[in-house]
């Protein structure tokens, strides 16, 4: 059988296979993928740059697990990105499903164990940043867009306690923040339509400069936001996110030693992403070589 | 001859209230509470409804468990592990009303447990089967047998390529191509379907609450 | 565990906006407490009336014996082909209704195309297998097939096990259903209805046993993978046109044309919008379409 | 290479927890290979925990706080009080479902299934009437002269309107797609195959870092590589 048979009649176990192995592979060895900084990203990783010591970054986590392979190195390159340069940092989740796991989950990866009601406050990778002062979790909140108009009012009374239930009055961070007047600009980290209410609502109706890190299936929807300039930045799925971690890791070692810890980040999910489609789309093109030849050979026939 | 109006006349009826409270207010809003009663009463009875998707599963399982046929030991495990679930799911439920504490707490262990290591982990695997399904579907489907076919493969092949680095470094424009093809024809086609299902599916719903079209009702078409 | 569609909840996200502009109307006809319009919803309140006399009028025009035509559609055309290829082989047609409740039109849809389905297997005796995933749907699946096989003269042929219940899970509906396909290899597989993430799971272990598939679906994520995977997929409005289309009730085939006559005004009146606006930069005939009373 | 030597702990209740979701999630990927008594096993015991999880959520969100609660606890008097009947009506619908079963009056399920269809039915016509249909046609309206926005914003503006215009068209049924008709609607099943192509293609960025997530939890959760 040659090959041009082979591939007409390909068993689909095979590509299987090739999207298994290639799925692994990249996490044990990655493939450095190129990655090719794209204005949109650049301009987050610029404007983090630009802001002074001390100012303060809102973290919205409006995302669940199954989105997390995207979303979770966003939130935490850009925490790092954060606490490297001294700036400092109000999380919180909008998400109903799951949105308030991920905030914790990905803010202990960044800094470290946490037991604020217990005392346990300092960060273990980033020491000298304490829990209150430099970075706040203020945990979830539900109502979606009428949450966001409330937090422009007043942000203590959409979150009159943190995470762990302890009064946000209490620590000097929270305490401070009150109204999206307090924050540099909002990130949020966001997959289906949280993300555009921070652009058509909290960027359009009270100003405040925002910028979005959706997934790979609403980016087109989100560029359409950028494009009008309702977000400063915009992080689109795996490759988004890959992109503004290169730049974060070129620059902070600290940071890069702690992200190549990690089992998975989005360099390597790029690597999967980019590896899979090449896959694909050459088998799509072998398949419509040996289609087109056969065709010819069958008219050559008759 | 009751048998077949009551229900059209039923059906009729409550279609009317969401209608009507969409459109009108009423004096002291009576309008819209009782359309929100209704609906809070039909969330019940969706409730009510799982019960006979359980019967369902017991009898079919049962009789494949007593008749020995084909599968019959999975029929088992589906049964076993729908019975503890369930049992650790009501004691969850009924933890919460007063004076039932004793039959466990809520947010159980057990049930959480399962939750966890065995319901959790298959769905998303279930789910991430998909990764293989579009590798295989999109291998055989594009395919440029005419010209529908063509455009479906010429249109795949912007955006597959448009995400592959090595691609992009030649074809620096491929991205923005694929955002064009996104928010353009890809928008505008599905702006297209979504008015003609719309318009379709209120068609639809007026042969409903007329009672032209009642197959779901078990009831012979026409009038 | 935010993948699963569930579907109020994703009915939830997806009408947020419309709800929360909704509920903001509300808000502001506090005072109201007299019999009254919905000012944001006049726009829609014409366009019901206008959709309901048209398609009334046009159901009092048929029932005149006006004659009527509808177009052929590909998908519909192949039923009898597909069920006549299970009898021939002697296997089983699997019937999918989706994953939606009862309540959604497009789930009522595909029980009116069951309906047609189990009249044929019930005449030719070719075994049927109709799974469900949602309660109330299957409720309405085994008695519209009980009726079917009534009507057509075979009730003894129809037992309960051919409408089984599964589970309310959307994956593990997916995993039951997935697993029958490639056990029991029906030869025609119907996967018509409200359907979401499992529709290419489906249709794909469908493709690899090599039946018949005709899908139909108005979900608009889903459409790519069954035109993809399927030899027959009926796209949004034609999946509503079908009870219409195969029963060919006269009736039901007002109704079509009724509602392609709102079709064609909502067409002229876009077309005139786009020329109002080129020509005077008003855009009045888009703000009919917003309007309230009020603004 | 610290890899595949540092794997959950069996002996704990978390480490044993990951076992069971590491056998299952491999259950699961082998009936890629083919069906197999574990694919079967495992779909068994998903079928049966997901109707049990369901049970008990229904209940939980359901039954109980809607229900039974309010019924036991919020003082009504039995029959008279209209509180108590705005409670118990809807367990009479919801009851008379279960009259399908007793062949006499099999046709009384009917009811229940009638009043559930007419809300649900009519409350989607509304929101498709006004949340689909109208808005979507308002956005189509666009100026054929470019007034101010970049021309490229202009021109996929134009695109998508002669897109939704001839999908449109497409749909017709009444009339036969000949002549000027069918040549419009030809360009528009052009319009649906370019979206199919490209919507399909773009999903599987989506389906990928699904799998990523369980090849995570396996690579990282279980064998413990990278911990």
């Amino acid at each position: 059988m040659n090959f041009m048979d082979w591939i007409t009649n390909l068993d689909r176990r095979w590509l299987y296979l090739l999207v298994g192995v290639f799925a692994i592979v990249p996490l044990i060895f990655p493939l450095g993928m190129p990655v090719n900084v794209s204005p949109a990203v650049q301009s987050l990783y610029d404007h983090v740059e630009g802001m002074n010591p001390g100012e303060i970054i809102m973290v919205s986590m409006d995302y669940g697990p199954s989105t997390g392979p995207e979303n979770d190195p966003m939130a935490c390159a850009l925490i790092r990105h954060a606490l490297s340069r001294d700036l400092r940092i109000v999380m919180l989740a909008l998400y109903p499903i799951g949105g308030v796991n991920e905030g914790i989950q990905e803010l202990q990866r960044c800094v470290g164990d946490l037991d604020p009601p217990n005392g346990v406050l300092e960060s273990t990778k980033f020491p000298g940043k304490i829990y209150g002062k430099d970075f706040v979790y203020l945990g979830y909140k539900d109502g979606g867009l009428a949450t966001m108009r409330q937090m422009n009012e007043n942000i203590h009374e959409v979150f009159p306690s943190d995470y762990w239930q302890t009064p946000v009055t209490e620590y000097e961070l929270s305490n401070e923040v009150q109204g999206y007047d307090d924050v540099n600009f909002a990130f949020s980290v966001a997959t289906g339509i949280i993300g555009e209410w921070w652009a058509n609502t909290v960027n359009a109706q009270f100003g405040l400069p925002v910028a979005v890190g959706c997934t790979a299936v609403s980016a087109p929807k989100y560029f359409a936001y950028y494009n009008a300039g309702q977000m400063f930045a915009l992080l689109g799925g795996l490759k988004g996110a890959a992109e503004y971690e290169r730049l974060v890791l070129d620059n902070y070692p600290q940071a890069k030693a702690d992200t190549e810890e990690q089992v998975f980040y989005a360099a390597k999910g790029w690597d999967v992403q980019s590896v899979v489609y090449s896959i694909i789309t050459i088998f799509i093109i072998l398949g419509n070589v040996a289609y087109l030849l056969e065709r010819r050979r069958t008219r050559m026939q008759l | 001859m009751l048998k077949k109006k009551i229900p059209v006349l039923l059906c009729f009826l409550a279609g009317l209230l969401p209608i009507i409270s969409f459109f009108f207010t009423s004096p002291g809003d009576g309008l819209r509470e009782a359309n929100d009663t209704l609906e809070q009463w039909l969330v019940v009875v969706s409730g009510f409804a799982l019960l006979l998707g359980v019967i369902s599963v017991f009898q079919v399982n049962l009789r494949k468990i007593s008749n020995r046929s084909k599968g019959w030991v999975n029929a088992i495990y589906l049964l076993a592990s729908l019975v503890i679930m369930g049992a650790f799911g009501l004691m969850d439920a009924f933890s919460e009303m007063p004076g039932w504490g004793w039959v466990g707490t809520s947010g159980n262990t057990g049930f959480n447990w399962i939750f966890d290591a065995i319901f959790q982990p298959l769905q998303s695997t279930m789910f991430s089967l998909l990764a293989f399904y579009v590798a295989s579907a999109a291998f055989r489907a594009f395919r440029a047998r005419n010209l529908e076919a063509g455009l479906l493969l010429a249109a795949a092949m912007v955006v597959m390529l448009g995400i592959n680095p090595y691609v992009v470094k030649v074809l620096p424009f491929l991205p923005e191509w694929t955002r064009w093809i996104m928010n353009g024809p890809n928008a505008a086609a599905q702006r297209g379907i979504i008015i003609g299902a719309a318009l379709g599916a209120a068609s639809m719903t007026l042969r409903i609450l007329l009672g032209i079209e009642r197959s779901w009702l078990g009831l012979q078409e026409g009038e | 565990m935010s993948f699963i569609p569930r579907s109020a909840l994703s009915k939830v996200l997806v009408a947020a906006p419309f709800l929360l502009q909704a509920s903001s109307a509300l808000a502001q006809e506090e005072e109201v407490i007299g019999w009254g319009i919905v000012s944001d919803n006049v726009a829609a309140l014409i366009l019901f009336t206008l959709f309901s006399g048209v398609v009334l009028y046009q159901i009092g025009q048929a029932r005149r014996g006006k004659e009527l035509f509808i177009r052929r559609i590909a998908g519909l055309n192949a039923v009898e082909e597909a069920i006549g290829r299970s009898t021939e082989l002697g296997r089983k047609v699997m019937f999918v209704p989706g994953i939606g409740t009862v309540g959604e039109v497009e789930t009522l849809s595909a029980l009116s195309v069951l309906k047609h389905v189990a009249k044929h297997c019930a005449e030719y005796g070719t075994p049927l297998e109709v799974p469900n995933k949602d309660p109330l749907t299957y409720a309405a699946a085994r008695e519209a097939v009980k009726e079917a096989y009534l009507e057509a003269g075979r009730p003894d042929l129809f037992n309960e096990e051919m409408v089984p219940y599964l589970t309310y899970d959307q994956f593990a509906f997916t995993a039951q259903v997935t697993g029958k396909m490639v056990r029991e290899k029906p030869a025609a597989n119907f996967l018509i209805g409200s359907f979401f993430a499992e529709s290419l799971l489906l249709a794909e272990a469908g493709q690899s046993t090599g039946a018949i598939q005709i899908a139909g679906t108005a979900q608009v994520a889903q459409l790519p993978f069954f035109v993809t995977t399927c030899d027959y997929t009926l796209i949004g409005e034609e999946l509503y046109a079908a009870s219409a289309y195969l029963s060919k009730d006269p009736v039901m085939l007002g109704c079509i044309k009724g509602q392609d006559i709102v079709k064609a005004i909502v067409l002229l009146w876009i077309v005139i919008g786009i020329l109002v606006l080129s020509a005077t930069g008003s855009t009045i005939m888009q703000d009919l379409l917003n309007s309230s009373l009020g603004n | 290479m610290h890899i595949f030597f540092a794997m959950a702990p069996l002996n704990t209740p978390d480490g044993f927890g990951i076992w069971v979701g590491a056998f299952f999630t491999l259950c699961i990927l082998s009936f890629l290979y083919k069906d197999n008594p574990f694919f079967r096993f495992a779909e068994s015991i998903f079928a049966g925990c997901s109707l049990g999880y369901y049970i008990g959520n229904t209940f939980s969100q359901t039954i109980v706080p809607n229900v039974l609660e309010p019924l036991v606890h919020d003082g009504h008097t039995p029959f008279i009080s209209w509180g108590w009947w705005v409670l118990v009506i809807p367990i009479i619908i919801g009851v008379n479902l279960y009259t399908r079963y007793i062949p006499k009056i099999a046709w009384v399920a009917r009811f229940s299934l009638a009043i559930y269809v007419g809300y649900y039915a009519a409350l989607e016509m509304m929101l498709k009437l006004q949340g689909e249909v109208l808005p979507q046609s308002a956005d189509t309206i666009i100026s054929l002269v470019p007034r101010g926005t970049p021309m490229i914003d202009w021109f996929t503006s134009i695109v998508v309107m002669i897109g939704v215009l001839c999908v449109l068209v497409y749909f017709f049924f009444s009339a036969e797609h000949k002549g000027v008709l069918g040549g419009v609607s030809k360009v528009g099943v052009w319009f649906l195959m370019i979206s199919f192509g490209a919507a399909f293609a773009y999903t599987i960025m989506g389906r990928i870092s699904i799998l990523i997530g369980r090849v995570v939890f396996l690579m990282g959760d279980w064998l413990g590589y990278g911990a």
